[in-house]
């Protein structure tokens, strides 16, 4: 059986004022990187990946961007929701210096793996890059972790002014680090994916999902991978070969969608 | 030595496996991986002549023995759909172009369409059992399905092959239907009718509340289907439905199918399915001392 | 309190968990030794006018996921079967008497005969998939249909229900036809047309080569015509197929069946399986504050 | 699943002119006492007690009467054959002296249980009753076994002239028995049940049988009780309350036939 198994919600936090962690119980054992199907009973059923990982809990967390994201957020401890998952790969963590570049809300999906990789007590860096400080979130979370934590903001509100990426070039070009994980807007893990043509390299890709079990399709990027089965974690020697990573996606139709 | 190539009436496979139609088959690079996976040819998404962005999720959900789902016939449209069919036009294995409509005019438009992109043969969907105005709504009226074969037949040169759906009081009926229409095989089956309620919240799952149900459990129907059919229907046979392991495409051969399609075994098995399938009819075969498909095909019948 | 006593129509039982037609309802101690189990109302099984044997063995198979039987009516005709039905009179469980026949005279008379064995309803098989100038052949002519529904209303004074099949195009026109014929209450599902074929021997495996398929792989099916039945008929409904655990029986409760019947799940968790269920569905009731059967009866409809 | 399973036929043995044994592959535990379905394929599927018991095979030992006994007479080694079981209960063996009374074929589903009695030490004393002197067969067989075997036939041409159940009196007068098991023609069986209130009583009932997977209802006796399930074996105490056992069996439509 893989259907959606009706779980309380435990708690919720506001990050920003869009942006809301759900925590929920599951027990079952998730790899960072991994993600949920949360069915919103009556709206959309759609893909959250997981933002921590405890023993007994997981939660998500989530911008309201639409339709079921609103519905979802206005969501409170004791309303229900629908989970099934987890699904997908996860990240594969290992080296002695990692460096972490979340934009927007992809910092919520890295955070239990800078969890993970600081646990092991690997040395750690991490940019967080948003548009302004108003949607900052997980910094001081990061922080606790003991890696060392950037921001950028695109207006200069908060932390160095710029993209992300420009900081991770620099980063890149001062420190010896072994591997980059990323997950953010997918025009900026392309722009980290040209930077690292030497260096191991882990991106975290979106892409509209129906069935997350690898079998209706949609989610399909390259040659056939299926983001919901054989993703949504792709290593830097595959997205080579996935001519549209950066270029487009698809819609629910399954019309392509340019990146710009 | 074992050959387990087919032939669906001119039409020549190199193994009896396809793709079934909806399953990995919305763009290039997913039907590509399912050739290189050794599906012996392909059946695309059912596409229309505009857009449909389908149901809202959930639309798939594994059941204790099979799947359910009611996509809702997602799909770009041809016209989108012809540039991902460009690139396969290459491939070696036959791509199968499914169309759906609620006319003969739009099924004859589709195919014609597919026709010029390089298929090898159209399927017509005529048995989907969760879209208004399509599918099976088209698939039960025999008139009606009658009309779309004939138009599409006079259409197109390449082999036509009607899908149907297992909910219909007389499946004999509708495929002598498709038959006089001039089809050139008959696929059989599409989903069973069926439903899932989620207790906690006393509602289907399903958007669409409703939807098809397919894999394991109802093999034992696409068998009989293929059966009933094989007795009445001169066309060659392509049964559908639950097919998992060699043996499964034994009992289908053996009921009278020329050939098979697996669709939600590539969520049991995965992609890899096709080759395994394969592997174990080949097997089977030698096993039993058969060397040719055609051995097999509509052994069990009276 | 949790009550799990239901009405259908006019007819209260003091659970809704009934023995389904053909299942340990030959003879009078059978049904006895279910009575015993804890249904909550018994069906006979389906009687004709005369003593018919059957198809020959095999007549029953169990499958992956569900039964397949082809028993081909058997009964020892209604005369003879009257001498049961005379010792369980005392019963205060309901009978039900399931009858088949080719006329609607025919059902008449039979349903006449069991009104006077003491049977508190009579259930109209229309639906067995696999029985000659019976059954579905009767069942899916919506005509003849209703001229036997309402010549057996006119004959007898008890509820009359009517057991239809999954085997058709439409179901809720079938089961119009029932309503139009003043049925009581509609019975769904019957048995899912099916086959297994035996691949060594190249034959199917039931002598009478298809059958009808039920367990735990219809339950999907079975929970679907339910939900369309309910939507469209305002005659109480009663969900059979698949039927194991409380669950399922909240499941059909939620589609809109007013009582269940139990069939296969006789043989999955043998005959104590009723009061399992009715254990199972208080239990499930309890912890979700439901005190009625009647507050998860179309819990699930739009 | 529970389906037949084709199996070729290892050998045959012709015991009596009308009676054969097969052997056949089957690696499953039984019991004596319990009963195969036999699939004939394109003729029937039809009950059939295990006759000999090893590890890796069994046999069925069986009386050509009809349609599809006639059928299974015809087939030698090679032919094949539908299995499916063991079904039904069987012995339960105990006791210091164990008395076994087969008539005509009985004592075929009898052997597996004498056998394991005299493999267990137990004494063991056992009766055949047969019509006459041809329809003898597993004479030797069992008084290999190491039991006291006697031999009734109805008129005389061998062994003690009499019925089986006449000389089980009288064993059972001269002998402290613990135990009778049975196995034969029912009226045979009634009678040996009222000699036996005091002792521990077993007998072996044959009913048409369809499903045998106790759910159809065609071999039902007393209050519901299954042949195939609750028994083939049924002990004294329940065969007491069984009203059935000895007046009447049922034919495949469920019409009563009286024993005669
Ligand atoms: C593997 C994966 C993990 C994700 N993890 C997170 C996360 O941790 N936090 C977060 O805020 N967002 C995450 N997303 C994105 C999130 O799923 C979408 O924002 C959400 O589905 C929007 O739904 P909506 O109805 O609110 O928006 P809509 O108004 O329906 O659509 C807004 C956009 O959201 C996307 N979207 C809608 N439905 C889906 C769907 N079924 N699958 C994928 N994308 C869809 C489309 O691109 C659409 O254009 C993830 C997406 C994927 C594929
Ligand atoms: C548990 C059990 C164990 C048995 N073990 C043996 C055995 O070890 N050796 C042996 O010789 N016989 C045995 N029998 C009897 C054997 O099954 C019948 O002799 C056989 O079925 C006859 O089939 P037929 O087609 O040859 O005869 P038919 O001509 O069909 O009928 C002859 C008689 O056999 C009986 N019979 C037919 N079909 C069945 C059926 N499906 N189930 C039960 N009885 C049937 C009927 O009483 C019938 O009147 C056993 C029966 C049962 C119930
Ligand atoms: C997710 C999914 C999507 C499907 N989409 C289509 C479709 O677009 N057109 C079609 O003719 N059949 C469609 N089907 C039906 C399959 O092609 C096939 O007939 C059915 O699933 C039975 O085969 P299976 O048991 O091997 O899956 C779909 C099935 C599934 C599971
Ligand atoms: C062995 C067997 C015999 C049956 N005989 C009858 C019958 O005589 N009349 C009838 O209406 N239904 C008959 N049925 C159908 C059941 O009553 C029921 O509708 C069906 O099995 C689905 O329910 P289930 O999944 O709980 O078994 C029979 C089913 C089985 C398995
Ligand atoms: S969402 Fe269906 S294959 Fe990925
Ligand atoms: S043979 Fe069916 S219950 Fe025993």
């Amino acid at each position: 059986m893989n259907i959606p198994i009706i779980t309380p919600i435990q708690s919720t936090t506001l990050e920003t004022k869009d942006v809301k962690t759900i925590t929920f119980a599951h027990p079952a054992p998730v790899i960072p990187g991994q993600f949920y199907m949360i069915w919103i009973p009556g709206v959309d059923e759609i893909p959250m990946s997981v933002s921590r990982i405890t023993l007994k809990t997981k939660a998500i967390t989530f911008r309201d961007v639409g339709d079921a994201t609103h519905q979802l957020f206005q969501l409170n401890a004791g309303s229900h929701i629908g989970i099934r998952g987890p699904y997908g790969n996860g990240f594969t963590i290992a080296g002695k210096h990692l460096l972490f570049v979340g934009g927007g809300t992809g910092i919520a999906m890295l955070a239990p793996a800078i969890e993970h990789a600081r646990k092991q007590k690997v040395k750690t860096t991490v940019i967080i890059g948003v548009k302004t400080h108003q949607e900052l979130f997980f910094e001081q979370h990061m922080k606790r972790t003991g890696a060392t934590v950037y921001v950028t903001t695109d207006d200069g509100s908060y932390g160095e002014k710029g993209f992300a990426s420009d900081l991770a070039a620099t980063v890149l070009k001062k420190e010896h680090i072994d591997a980059v994980y990323t997950c953010g807007p997918e025009l900026m893990m392309k722009t980290l994916h040209k930077l690292c043509k030497h260096i191991r390299f882990q991106a975290s890709l979106e892409r509209y999902m129906k069935c997350a079990m690898g079998l209706c399709g949609q989610c399909c990027v390259g040659d056939g991978l299926r983001v919901c089965v054989d993703g949504p974690i792709f290593d830097g020697t595959t997205l080579q070969k996935i001519t549209d990573f950066g270029k487009y996606h698809r819609d629910a139709a399954g019309r392509k969608i340019m990146y710009k | 030595m074992v050959d387990i190539s087919t032939t669906i009436g001119s039409l020549r496979i190199k193994n009896p496996t396809m793709l079934a139609s909806g399953i990995m088959d919305e763009d290039a690079g997913s039907m590509h991986r399912m050739i290189r996976s050794g599906a012996g040819a392909i059946v695309t998404k059912s596409i229309g002549l505009h857009a449909r962005e389908g149901y809202p999720n959930p639309t798939v959900l594994e059941l204790e023995y099979g799947l359910l789902n009611a996509m809702g016939l997602p799909n770009p449209g041809i016209d989108a759909y012809e540039d991902e069919l460009q690139l396969l036009k290459k491939s070696r294995v036959p791509i199968i172009g499914s169309i759906y409509g609620a006319t003969p005019d739009e099924f004859a438009r589709l195919a014609d369409t597919m026709q010029h992109c390089g298929a090898a043969a159209v399927e017509l969907n005529v048995s989907c059992p969760h879209a208004k105005h399509y599918g099976m709504e088209v698939g039960c009226d025999t008139q009606l399905l009658y009309k779309i074969v004939t138009a599409v037949t006079e259409q197109v040169t390449i082999p036509v092959f009607v899908k149907i759906s297992p909910n219909v009081t007389n499946i004999v009926e509708i495929a002598s239907a498709a038959e006089q229409g001039n089809a050139d095989a008959i696929v059989a089956i599409n989903t069973v009718k069926a439903m899932k309620i989620d207790l906690e919240t006393r509602q289907p799952i399903l958007a669409n509340k409703t939807g098809g149900y397919s894999g394991r459990a109802i093999k034992p129907i696409g068998v009989r289907c293929i059966y009933d059919l094989a007795q009445h229907i001169k066309l060659p046979l392509i049964g559908v439905g639950g097919i998992t392991t060699g043996q499964d495409a034994v009992e289908y051969f053996m009921a009278g199918a020329s050939a098979v399609q697996l669709g939600s075994a590539v969520y049991y098995r995965g992609p890899d399915v096709f080759r395994a399938v394969c592997t174990e009819l080949k097997d089977w075969m030698s096993a039993h001392g058969y060397t040719n498909v055609s051995q097999l095909v509509g052994a069990a019948l009276p």
